[in-house]
This record gives C-alpha cells, sequence and structure tokens, in this order.
C-alpha cells in the first residue's frame, strides 16, 4: 500500500492490528443471522407470487392451518393496515405503507416473489408442504419491467393512486413515474453556445443485487406480555426495530433486537423482509420462529438496485474547458417509489467544477422488487454514463483523460451544481496521485487497454452512541450500536486506544443490542468509523478527563495540575509538585475510593462528514473472438480522509472494486417474457470469483476531514463508483468500440466488435 | 412431504435390482452435484436414491491393453490425478476437469455429467470425440454403448430402467495423436459452458492430420459430431486456410438456442472459434509425441 | 440576513417555485421554523426530507448549527448511502 | 417416514446422528451436530461457504447427502485449529486483513487448507482457480488470496 498525505505521532491510529472479532471468524464460532437455535423453535417460510404482477381475488390458508405441526400462518389481512406516511428513516424516503406491503402484498402482487404468505411449523419439510396447501386465486394483469416502458403514457400501472411529484401543476392521472427531480446552475444554452465541440450519448445498466454471501435470516419470539426479542443480522438494530415496532403497530420499548454476525450487506440489509413476518408469526404461535432465505428468495424478492437509462450531453472548449453538462437519468424503483435517482443526479457532475449544468431525474416504479440502498446508491449508474462520455470528449478532443479531468476538476471552493461549495476535497489529490503511479507507464500488448475513471460520494454522519467503560485492571470496553460489517470493531477499538494512550489488544469493543446502548443510526453509507467513531472519541476522552481528576485526587493537587500522556496522569505546571506518572490501571484500581466506577457515554449526530473522491485506473485484454474481457491490472486511488486501520480501509476499496467490475462485465437480472427471473442463483448471476481477478492495488491518498478528530472520510461507498466506467474506458481503448450498455457481457462486446468491423 | 429412501449396494447386481425395483422412482447417487440442486430445487422428486460409490471398481481408473478403463462413480479428481491417463487423452482429462469448482471435482463424475443429458455437460463432447465407449448394466446384463448413444436430448437418456453406468473405456492410441477441450464461459470458473469443443486427432509423420473427431457441445440438443469438421482436416495440414474451413463446418453444424447464457448467433460464432483454436492444441500435442 | 437556496426542485411546491429566499435566523431551528411560518408545509418538508448546507458543510437534523448573517444556505435532498 | 442413522467421523471424533435421507451433510452439521460454523450460502454448490473436507477431498457439504457420511472422515471449520492455536492459514488470514464480513470465510480456510495440504507451494493462479468456488463478496479477494500464499510459504518453513 502506499500511503500519501501527512501524518502525526500517531501511536495506534494508522496501525494493522488484527481485528477484534477476528479469532472469532476465522474459527466458526462468530453466530449469524442463521446460526441460533431456539427450544421449541419452528420454521417459518414464505409463499411467494409466481406472477410479475397480479390481483390477488383470494387467498385460502384453511388446508395449511389443518396441516399437523403447522402452528401459524399469516396473510397481509394478518397485518395492520399501514397508512400513507412519508418519512426519512433508513437508507432514503420511506413510506411505512410501502414497507409493510413489500413484506406483504395487500391486494395486489407487484413482482414475481412479492410474499403472500407465511407458514410457521415444526420443520422445514412442514412448512413447505404448507406452503403448497395455501390456495391463493390470482388474476394476472399485463407487467412492465423496463424503465423507459414503465414511463410511456398506456404502460401497465402498478399503484392507481400514484401521482408524480415535482412537477407543477400536478398531474390529474397516475403514473408510474413517481418523481421528477431538477438540479440546475448557470445557463445551459449560453453554455452550449460557447462550446467548440459537443458530445450527446446514451447509456443503459441493468439492475445488480448486492450479493452478500449470507441470505437474509432471523429468529423472534414474543413473550405472552407482548415483549418480543428478534436476533437477526442487518445494517441496524434499531433499524430493525423501528420498523417491526411500526409494521406491527407495537410500542418500540416492546421490542428488543440482538445483532447477529451479518454476512455482508453493502446496502441491502437497510430493510425488513423476514422479521416482521417472523414476529408476527411468533405471537400467532407462542414460540420462536427462525427465518432463513434460501438464494433465490433472496434474489427474487429483496432489493437490487436500478437499472437505468441515462442521457448525456458535453459541450467544452477546444482547449478542454466543459461549458455545458446535462443529464437525463431514469432510475427503476421497483414495485415502489424509492429508487437512488436523487443522489445520482447529486453525484452525476459533483466532481466537476461547472457553471452552466442542468440535471433532471426520474423516479419510476415497475414489476420488480423494490430496489434498495447499494455502495454509494445511484452515483455508480451516473458516473458510468458520465466518465464514459468524459472519457469520448478526451479523445474527441485529442487530450489526456486525467488532464481533462485536471483541468475541470472540483476544487477547495468549487461550487456543486446541488448547491454547497466544496470545502476540504482532495480529487486534484487522486488524480496527481494517478499520474505519479508506475501503472501509468506499465507498457500494453495488443488487445490491451487502459481506462481512466473517477468517483464521488458525499458519506454522511448521523446519530450514534458510544460507551466507554474503564475495567478495574485498567483495561477498556467500547461499546456501540452498529453491526460491524466489515472491521469498524478494530477501527472504533483504535481510536479509543488512541485517546486514552494504551494498546489497542487492552481495549475490547462490543455492539450492544437496542436494549443495552443508546439508538445508533444504522451501518451504512460508511458512516460507523467517521461518526460512530466521533462518538467513541468523545466518551474516550470525557473518560480521559474523569481519569485526570482521579488523579488530582489521589495526589491532592488541582485536577488543571494534571494532564493525560501515554495512558498515564502527569503533574503538570510549576506548583502541581513531584509525582511519578500515575498510569490508568493504578487510578482503575481505586476507582471506588475516588467516586466509583469510570465510564463515559456520548450520544451525538456527527455532522462534517467530509465528501470521498477516487480516480481510478483499469487495464484489461480483450479477446476479439468471443468478446471476453480479462482484467490485467487495477490500481484504485481514493481520498480516504485518514486511515484508522489501513488494512480494512484497502479492503473496503479493493472489494467496491470487485464488485464495480461484475457490474461493468457479467451480472445483470435476466428475465422471461412473462417477468419470471430466470438467474436466481450464483451459478447464473456472475460475480466475480477469485480467478476472474487481478490483484487490487489500493492507493491511500490521505487528505483528512478536518470535522474528525482523527481526520476520518468514509471509504467504503466511493470504490464502487469508477469501475463500469474505468472498465468501459478500457475495452475502448483496447479495440476502439464504445460500450454504452452493462453489463459489456461477451455476446454484447462481440457484437459490438462485429459491428464496428463491418 | 418426502418419503425418499437411501441404499448403498455393494454389488452392480444389487444395484441393478434396486433401480429396477423402485417403480420407476429410483436414482443412481454418483457425485450428487446435479442430482442434490435438482432435489432442492423440487425439479427431481426421487423415491430412492441408489449411491453407487461402495461399488467395487466403480471408482478408479485402470490402463488395460493400451487403452483406458474409467469406473464410472470415478470423482473428476481422480481422473485429473492419473499421470498415464491425462498423457494419453489431454483433452478428456481437461474437460472433465473444467466441470464445477473444486469442492465440485471433488464429487463429479464421467457419468453423471453424461447421464445428467445437459447439452452443455463438458465431458461429453471429450468423450465423443475420444470414441469413448460406456459399460451398461442392466436387468439384461450388460451392454456396451458408444457414449454419443446415451443422451439423446435434454435431460433425457437411452437408458433403460434399471440400467446404470458401470465404467468407460477410452481405446488405445496410433502414435501422434492428441485430443483437445475448449469451453467458452462468461467468467474464469464457475459457468455452465456457453459452447464447447472438442477434437481428436492423429498426424502423420510430415504433420497432415490422418483422421479426426470434432464434436461440439452446448449448441445443440446434445453434444454434436462434426463429420464435415473432420473432413476439414483429414487430409491436411493444420494451416490458416484448413482452420477456416473447420471454423465454417462448425458454425454450419450449430442449431443452438438464445437463452440466458448466450445468443444463437453468439453460440455459432464462438463454436467456430473453439473448434478452430482446439484443433490446433491437439495438433500441436500430437505433433510433440 | 442568511440567504437560503432551494437546491433542485425539492420543496418549490411550498415556495410557489421561489428558489431564494432571505431568511433572519442564528440557528437552523429558527431557520426551519421561519421558513414554515412563511411557507407553511416546508419546515416540516425540511426537517424530514432535506439536509441544509451551511457555507458548504452539509448538517441533517441539527437543529442547533450556528448560521452566520453571511451564511450561505441550501436546502438539498437527505442523503444515506449503502 | 424412518430416518437413517449415521456413524462417521468429524474432526476426529467419532459421531453418530440421524437423518433424513434428503437432508444435507450441511443440514446435519449445522442442525443435527450443532456445527454451525460452516455456512449456507446458496445450496447449489455455487457459493462455497459450506466447504468441508471428507476423507481428503474438498466437497461443498450442501451437495452432499448426510447419509453419505458413513464410515467417512470429516474435517469442517471448527476442527481446523488445534485447541487454542490456529492454523497457519487462520492466522495469516487474520494478519492479512483477508476477511471483513466473515462469513465466507470458514468456507475459504477449508478450501485453503486443502490447497495447502495438496500443493504445499501454489503460484497466485493456482491459488485464485482452486478458490475459485469460494465466493467472496466483500474482499475483492486480493488480501485472501495473499494470506493463502503467506500461510503457505509459513508451512513451507520459509
Amino acid at each position: 500500500m502506499t500511503v500519501i498525505g501527512t501524518r502525526e505521532h500517531l501511536k495506534v491510529v494508522g496501525t494493522r492490528p488484527i481485528r477484534p472479532d477476528g479469532v472469532d471468524k476465522v474459527t466458526g464460532r462468530a453466530a449469524f443471522g442463521a446460526d441460533l437455535a431456539l427450544p421449541g423453535m419452528l420454521v417459518g417460510k414464505v409463499k411467494r407470487s409466481p406472477h410479475a404482477h397480479a390481483r390477488i381475488l383470494s387467498i385460502d390458508v384453511e388446508k395449511a392451518r389443518a396441516l399437523p405441526g403447522v402452528k401459524a400462518v399469516i396473510t397481509a389481512a394478518d397485518l395492520p393496515e399501514i397508512p400513507s406516511e412519508e418519512s426519512f428513516v433508513g437508507e432514503g424516503p420511506m413510506n411505512f405503507r410501502d414497507l409493510s406491503r413489500n413484506c406483504m402484498a395487500r391486494g395486489k402482487a407487484l413482482y414475481e416473489g412479492h410474499a403472500v404468505a407465511a407458514v410457521a411449523a415444526t420443520s422445514g419439510a412442514i412448512a413447505d408442504a404448507a406452503l403448497d396447501l395455501i390456495e391463493v386465486e390470482y388474476e394476472p394483469l399485463p407487467h412492465v419491467l423496463d424503465v423507459e416502458a414503465a414511463m410511456a403514457a398506456d404502460a401497465p400501472l402498478l399503484h392507481e393512486d400514484l401521482f408524480t411529484q415535482g412537477v407543477e401543476p400536478a398531474p390529474s392521472q397516475p403514473s408510474n413515474i413517481a418523481k421528477r427531480i431538477q438540479f440546475s446552475l448557470g445557463d445551459l444554452a449560453a453554455g452550449f453556445q460557447a462550446a467548440e465541440v459537443v458530445l450527446e450519448r446514451r447509456y443503459t445498466t441493468r439492475p445488480v443485487h448486492q450479493a452478500y454471501i449470507e441470505p437474509h435470516a432471523c429468529v423472534a419470539s414474543a413473550a405472552a406480555d407482548g415483549q418480543c426479542q428478534i436476533w437477526c443480522s442487518s445494517q441496524g438494530q434499531f433499524m430493525v426495530r423501528a420498523y417491526c415496532a411500526k409494521l406491527l403497530d407495537m410500542p418500540i420499548s416492546s421490542i428488543r433486537v440482538t445483532p447477529a454476525e451479518i454476512g455482508g450487506g453493502f446496502g441491502g440489509k437497510t430493510l425488513v423482509y423476514l422479521e416482521p413476518l417472523a414476529l408476527a408469526l411468533a405471537k400467532q404461535s407462542g414460540r420462536p420462529v427462525k427465518m432463513v432465505m434460501t438464494r433465490e428468495e433472496v434474489f427474487r424478492a429483496t432489493g437490487p438496485t436500478s437499472g437505468a437509462a441515462v442521457e448525456v450531453k458535453l459541450g467544452a472548449t477546444r482547449a478542454g474547458k466543459i461549458t455545458a453538462a446535462q443529464a437525463v437519468l431514469k432510475y427503476q424503483a421497483g414495485a415502489f417509489p424509492g429508487s437512488p435517482v436523487q443522489p445520482g443526479c447529486m453525484a452525476a457532475f459533483a466532481m466537476y467544477d461547472l457553471e452552466n449544468v442542468s440535471i433532471t431525474g426520474y423516479d419510476v416504479v415497475c414489476n420488480r422488487p423494490k430496489v434498495a440502498a447499494y455502495r454509494a446508491p445511484g452515483a455508480p449508474i451516473a458516473s458510468f454514463a458520465v466518465e464514459t462520455c468524459l472519457d469520448e470528449l478526451a479523445r474527441t478532443l485529442g487530450m489526456d483523460p486525467i488532464a481533462l479531468r485536471e483541468k475541470n476538476a472540483a476544487r477547495d471552493g468549487t461550487r456543486t451544481a446541488y448547491g454547497p461549495t466544496f470545502r476540504d476535497i482532495g480529487y486534484v489529490e487522486t488524480l496527481q496521485a494517478a499520474k505519479d503511479h508506475p501503472h501509468l507507464r506499465t507498457p500494453l500488448g495488443p488487445n490491451q487497454g487502459r481506462g481512466i475513471a473517477s468517483g464521488f460520494w458525499f458519506n454522511v454522519g448521523g446519530e450514534s452512541t458510544a460507551e466507554v467503560h474503564i475495567n478495574e485492571d485498567g483495561t477498556a470496553v467500547v461499546v456501540s450500536g452498529n453491526p460491524d460489517i466489515g472491521g469498524s470493531r478494530a477501527s472504533l477499538a483504535m481510536m479509543a486506544a488512541e485517546v486514552l494512550g494504551i494498546p489497542v489488544d487492552r481495549v475490547r469493543p462490543i455492539v450492544g443490542d437496542t436494549s443495552s446502548i443508546g439508538f445508533s443510526f444504522l451501518t451504512g453509507g460508511s458512516r460507523v468509523t467517521f461518526a460512530t467513531g466521533m462518538a467513541v472519541v468523545q466518551a474516550a476522552e470525557e473518560v480521559v478527563s474523569e481519569l485526570t481528576r482521579r488523579a488530582a485526587m489521589i495526589w491532592d493537587i488541582g485536577p488543571e495540575s494534571v494532564e493525560w500522556t501515554d495512558g498515564a496522569a502527569v503533574p503538570t505546571g510549576a506548583h502541581a509538585g513531584k509525582f511519578d506518572p500515575l498510569p490508568l490501571a493504578a487510578i482503575a484500581l481505586k476507582a471506588g475510593r475516588t467516586g466509583g466506577p469510570i465510564s463515559a457515554k456520548a450520544s451525538i449526530n456527527a455532522q462534517g462528514a467530509g465528501p470521498g473522491f477516487a480516480t481510478h485506473v483499469c487495464d484489461v485484454e480483450v479477446d476479439p473472438e468471443t468478446g471476453k474481457v480479462t482484467i490485467l491490472r487495477y490500481t484504485a486511488v481514493q481520498d480516504v480522509g485518514r486511515a484508522i486501520h489501513p488494512s480494512y480501509v484497502e479492503g473496503q476499496i479493493q472489494g467496491g472494486v470487485a464488485q464495480g467490475i461484475g457490474w461493468a462485465l457479467n451480472e445483470e437480472y435476466v428475465y422471461d417474457g412473462n417477468g419470471r427471473l430466470e438467474n436466481p442463483g450464483f451459478l447464473d448471476y456472475r460475480v466475480p470469483v477469485a480467478s476472474d481477478l487481478p490483484m487490487i492495488e489500493a492507493v491511500l491518498v490521505e487528505v483528512p476531514n478536518p470535522r474528525h478528530p482523527f481526520g476520518v472520510r468514509g471509504v467504503g461507498e466511493v470504490p464502487i463508483v469508477p469501475p463500469m466506467a474505468a472498465v468501459a474506458n478500457a475495452i475502448h481503448a483496447a479495440v476502439g468500440v464504445r460500450m454504452t450498455d452493462l453489463p459489456m457481457s461477451p455476446p454484447r462486446l462481440l457484437a459490438a466488435i462485429e459491428r464496428a468491423g463491418r | 412431504m418426502s418419503t425418499l429412501s437411501y441404499t448403498s449396494p455393494t454389488t452392480v447386481e444389487a444395484a441393478v435390482s434396486a433401480l429396477a425395483g423402485a417403480n420407476g422412482g429410483a436414482k443412481v447417487l454418483s457425485g450428487g452435484t446435479d442430482l442434490l440442486v435438482q432435489l432442492r430445487s423440487g425439479r427431481s422428486r426421487p423415491e430412492m436414491f441408489v449411491d453407487v460409490k461402495r461399488i467395487p471398481g466403480l471408482i478408479g481408473v485402470r490402463e488395460e491393453n493400451g487403452g483406458f478403463v474409467i469406473g464410472a462413480a470415478t470423482p473428476c479428481v481422480l481422473i485429473g490425478e492419473h499421470r498415464a491417463l491425462q498423457q494419453a487423452w489431454p483433452g478428456v482429462v481437461e474437460a472433465a476437469r473444467l466441470i464445477g469448482s473444486t469442492q465440485v471435482q471433488g464429487r463429479a463424475t464421467l457419468a453423471g455429467n453424461l447421464c445428467n443429458a445437459s447439452p452443455a455437460a463438458d465431458s461429453v463432447p471429450a468423450m465423443i470425440a475420444a470414441r469413448a465407449t460406456c459399460t451398461v448394466a442392466g436387468p439384461s446384463g450388460r451392454r456396451e454403448a458408444p457414449v454419443e448413444a446415451i443422451a439423446t436430448g435434454p435431460g433425457r437418456t437411452s437408458l433403460a430402467r434399471g440400467e446404470l453406468l458401470i465404467e468407460f473405456r477410452l481405446p488405445k492410441r496410433p502414435p501422434r495423436s492428441a485430443d483437445a477441450y475448449l469451453r467458452f464461459i462468461p467468467r474464469t470458473e464457475m459457468d455452465i459452458a456457453v459452447v464447447g469443443a472438442a477434437v481428436n486427432l492423429t498426424l502423420d509423420p510430415s504433420g497432415t492430420c490422418t483422421e479426426a473427431r470434432v464434436v461440439l457441445g452446448a449448441v445443440a440438443p446434445t453434444a454434436v459430431l462434426v463429420p464435415d469438421g473432420a473432413a476439414a482436416l483429414v487430409g491436411r495440414r493444420l494451416d490458416s486456410d484448413t482452420l477456416s474451413r473447420l471454423d465454417a463446418a462448425a458454425r454450419r453444424a450449430c442449431v443452438p438456442i438464445t437463452d440466458k447464457r448466450g445468443t444463437i448467433e453468439f453460440r455459432t460464432q464462438v463454436a467456430g472459434v473453439l473448434a478452430r483454436r482446439a484443433a490446433t492444441i491437439a495438433c500441436t500435442r500430437a505433433g510433440e509425441r | 440576513m442568511p440567504r437560503v437556496v432551494l437546491s433542485g426542485s425539492a420543496g418549490r411546491q411550498f415556495t410557489g417555485g421561489q428558489a431564494e429566499i432571505q431568511v433572519e435566523a442564528d440557528t437552523v431551528r429558527r431557520l426551519i421554523l421561519e421558513l414554515d411560518r412563511r411557507f407553511p408545509g416546508l419546515g416540516k418538508q425540511v426537517e424530514e426530507g432535506m439536509a441544509i448546507a451551511i457555507d458548504g458543510e452539509i448538517f441533517q437534523d441539527a437543529y442547533s448549527a450556528p448560521l452566520r448573517p453571511d451564511s450561505e444556505i441550501f436546502l438539498i435532498p437527505r442523503i444515506a448511502g449503502g | 417416514m424412518s430416518k437413517n442413522h449415521v456413524s462417521t467421523t468429524i474432526n476426529g471424533e467419532p459421531v453418530e446422528f440421524l437423518c433424513e435421507t434428503q437432508q444435507t451433510l450441511l443440514d446435519a452439521l449445522r442442525d443435527e451436530l450443532q456445527l454451525t460454523g460452516s455456512k449456507e450460502g446458496c445450496s447449489s454448490g455455487d457459493c462455497g461457504a459450506c466447504s468441508v473436507i471428507v476423507d481428503g477431498r474438498l466437497v461443498c457439504s450442501c451437495l452432499m447427502l448426510a447419509v453419505e457420511a458413513e464410515g467417512r472422515t470429516i474435517e469442517t471449520i471448527e476442527g481446523l485449529a488445534r485447541g487454542d492455536v490456529l492454523h497457519p492459514v487462520q492466522q495469516k488470514f487474520l494478519q492479512a486483513a483477508a476477511l471483513q464480513c466473515g462469513f465466507c470465510t470458514p468456507g475459504l480456510l477449508v478450501a485453503a487448507k486443502a490447497l495447502l495440504d495438496r500443493h504445499p507451494d501454489p503460484t497466485e493462479t493456482e491459488a485464485r482457480y482452486w478458490l475459485a468456488g469460494n465466493l467472496c463478496r466483500c474482499t475483492g479477494y486480493d488480501k485472501v488470496i495473499r494470506a493463502v500464499l503467506e500461510a503457505g510459504a509459513e508451512m513451507r518453513g520459509e
């Protein structure tokens, strides 16, 4: 790894200790969502719609109920009817009526795999048999999958009560367009007037799934007094608690959610699917209910990210100054509104300092599973289009693609199209680091090409609680409310150790359940090391000032005469007197006599998350006879603010790149003519395997975020933004064909090569 | 609910009677890498599994008067580890080694790959090109059949009720003979072949092809023998002209479908490419003999 | 007094299309109250659907965040993440 | 329906259990024997999270019937460490940060152990192809491959 940027004298931050939860995870001890078993536990399963779009005329569950071993059966009729209510609680705008209807269809099934009923039985085999006995009468309706087809005036309507927001005057007819979004800056017409070169291109992408390896899983139990417990793997135990309480109309205090280890999420586990059903089945049966999705269910019924159509128009002078930029983004939301088109619009041109910009976005429902967040939601789609178009612009102008980006790059003081002005950003630093990297001077052979692309993500803070407790022997416990999805226990423990001045192995981080730690917003948006880290640092600093007070008491001097260095209290100032340093352990030992246990809690709403920028360099080789693309070399340069545990920062980048390469080359949903998914498994939904990829070099540029005590920026989102364009640009450099549709799978690339040959 | 039963006979005769006994609902379980997936998905609802892996002789590779005998239940990983077989039939071995992941290699068998009757089975084109035969045991005794006679269409075989494969035979090879198998998949591993091509050939001392078999997979309901492809090679050296004739012959032999794994156009075009490339590899190998 | 800009189309239905507003306020909370007083409904919209960028820094749910008289304030859609 | 009785050896211990024919070895390990270290990611042999070693061969325990375990010798992730002494490949995974969520890790470790047992000095390419049946969505495989190669070097005493 290369680290660029300055670094003060930190003892723990920036080192690479073994993660605290590591041993459990390499020995099979770590308990994930499906690993818990309770006495008397039932198996819950879901009956799903075979139709992409159908009215549910009737559901008869009596035969299923009568089957020996079946203990509970539910349909939408057994769940509260939730009124339409917009709010922003999870990873985006959330309407609880929609969430409820996504968990269990009411009146209509809106996609193949939409849940219509659920059962709990004494064995999986009995539960399966019960599902077969549930009789559902459907009236199949015409369906629509494609985003532009769904926007057509004559398209089959998913929701009779959906009227497009953001258009004036408000439409009188319902449509599948949930929302129209518009951002603009300057004078677009004048900008294109001033342009000497104008490019106008159209791009499409397919839905891709987060494809975490752990299927959704939970166990729910309900006591006779209404007190309920849920054990599940999710990106937020507090999110699960809030959503279940809302969907089942229960007080939040009656639900306790214990986070299991989570086997990957990438945004896909920021919603509930099984938990409310398991809880309802547990209430009806009076027994614990475990529900685990099959891989097929994960693909058919949980949220991928949007497929989209994107139009981009760029105008520039011969000298390479972009004078105008326009984009129209049409994103599939799936069965309910709420695609990531809004952040897509905001991220589209965020990397560039532009005077004249217009961005229009459409959020469009169609008969697919409701989309869920996926790493930098919305940005990868917009950036694939913009960064590919920019590469074409560079070639048209005969400019080096990095030089063109430098000429137009956003810097401190750049006003974004969505409003705010950037401060303390590190985009140009990533371009410079990419230029300086030996990768750019590595020679290429025949049918090989090199592609460059950049990426941006906002990053977020938000609400977090953390506690730091000092044990009697001077070791410490750090409690947070965020599931550890990729090493956050390590980064939190390291920041606490740095502040306390003790070795990290003397700090034990744990993730609390909803009743043992204060509210924390979910693990998403790369916020945990930033926001929860901030809370940990605050709590640790409080502990330190308490420790100095205790030392002052022990020495019988004024607290102002004590300072904390290297994990010990030392006297300071002229009148302090002479005392040997008092280490943490010695103070902890006397805690009882000096006022009781030493611990502190911080509950904050962290602000000041610094945006992240990245520039990627990708080398490919194309087999011109088969259209197969081999990734030869990949370098990902990213401004990470400050890497707390560089290995896990690199890991975030390498993982994001691998997902982006899958998105670029082979991942897609394939539907038949009836709107049924044809590839709901890892055999034909092709995520990259080990032999598909080279080593991925992560270059960490450190432009510290001044709003975080250690300069942290979120690092997990940005890495998935540039790869699709980087690969597309590399393919163009290799064989001269410009791919505008994802995935760039062999049949598509070969066809493009053939067309170019003619 | 399922009333699936299991038996693991230790003689071929016991296996045959178990298969014949169960009224049509019995399935041979060797590697199980396709069978268990079908069981889970409900595509197959057998009444009985007859596990043949405990029958002596069904696992293992042995040389027999210049040729080789491969037990029907031999996992592909063992086939790959047999040096002499690898030396004599590199194409058959590389095809067997392409079936699934390392994990699947530890279980998957040639018999399973053949009797699953997928048009995309990797080992089948190579075995047909190699003129491999198999021994079928059944209620009416044993019979020898060419590999191409087993699969009759997607998921269908010519095996009668109570019949099972017990071994494969690969013939003795003339000098300067070699084979090769190539498949196209979108990734580097873990995919089902979109197209497969096997070429088995013999050269004379001058490097002229005296005999050839060309077989394609995944471009028709079953693996297809391409006599025109062989004709394009025999009597010639493998120069670019010969190879383009082979390419054209291979394309002509394709009757593929468009599905989630590939289009008609793509499969047809790539079939020609792979046939050419496989022939070149086989030729190089034969030349080194 | 601070200049508030509604970024993009969000929220403009409350202001009758007006994109720029001068608001007398020294904290985010006072800003929201004032906006809702002048454009009923906009306050709720800002609280539940929007973030507030003050001089380039984005705040979400931060009543106490201070505003300077010359602050450049943008009301922008909320951001979450994966 | 009568259950099948199975006697087998798991991680060196003689084990007996009852199972239905359609139960896979993975089902038996997780549900009958509470050995939940082997994970179910797909139940179709495509993800490798359930990898175990049977009679010295790496297999997906979701693609093997539990009844087939009769008389076999099975190694699972739970048997990789000797007491509190980690296997070199486990140690290297920790040192190299070769895991993020950790869900695919048990399968990867078992597969890596099987690789190094048979091929003590694999090339990067050999390691990548051997592990192609073990999906990891978090790491991009970079640190996983480095950890496996480093474990090999350590086991060779380099």
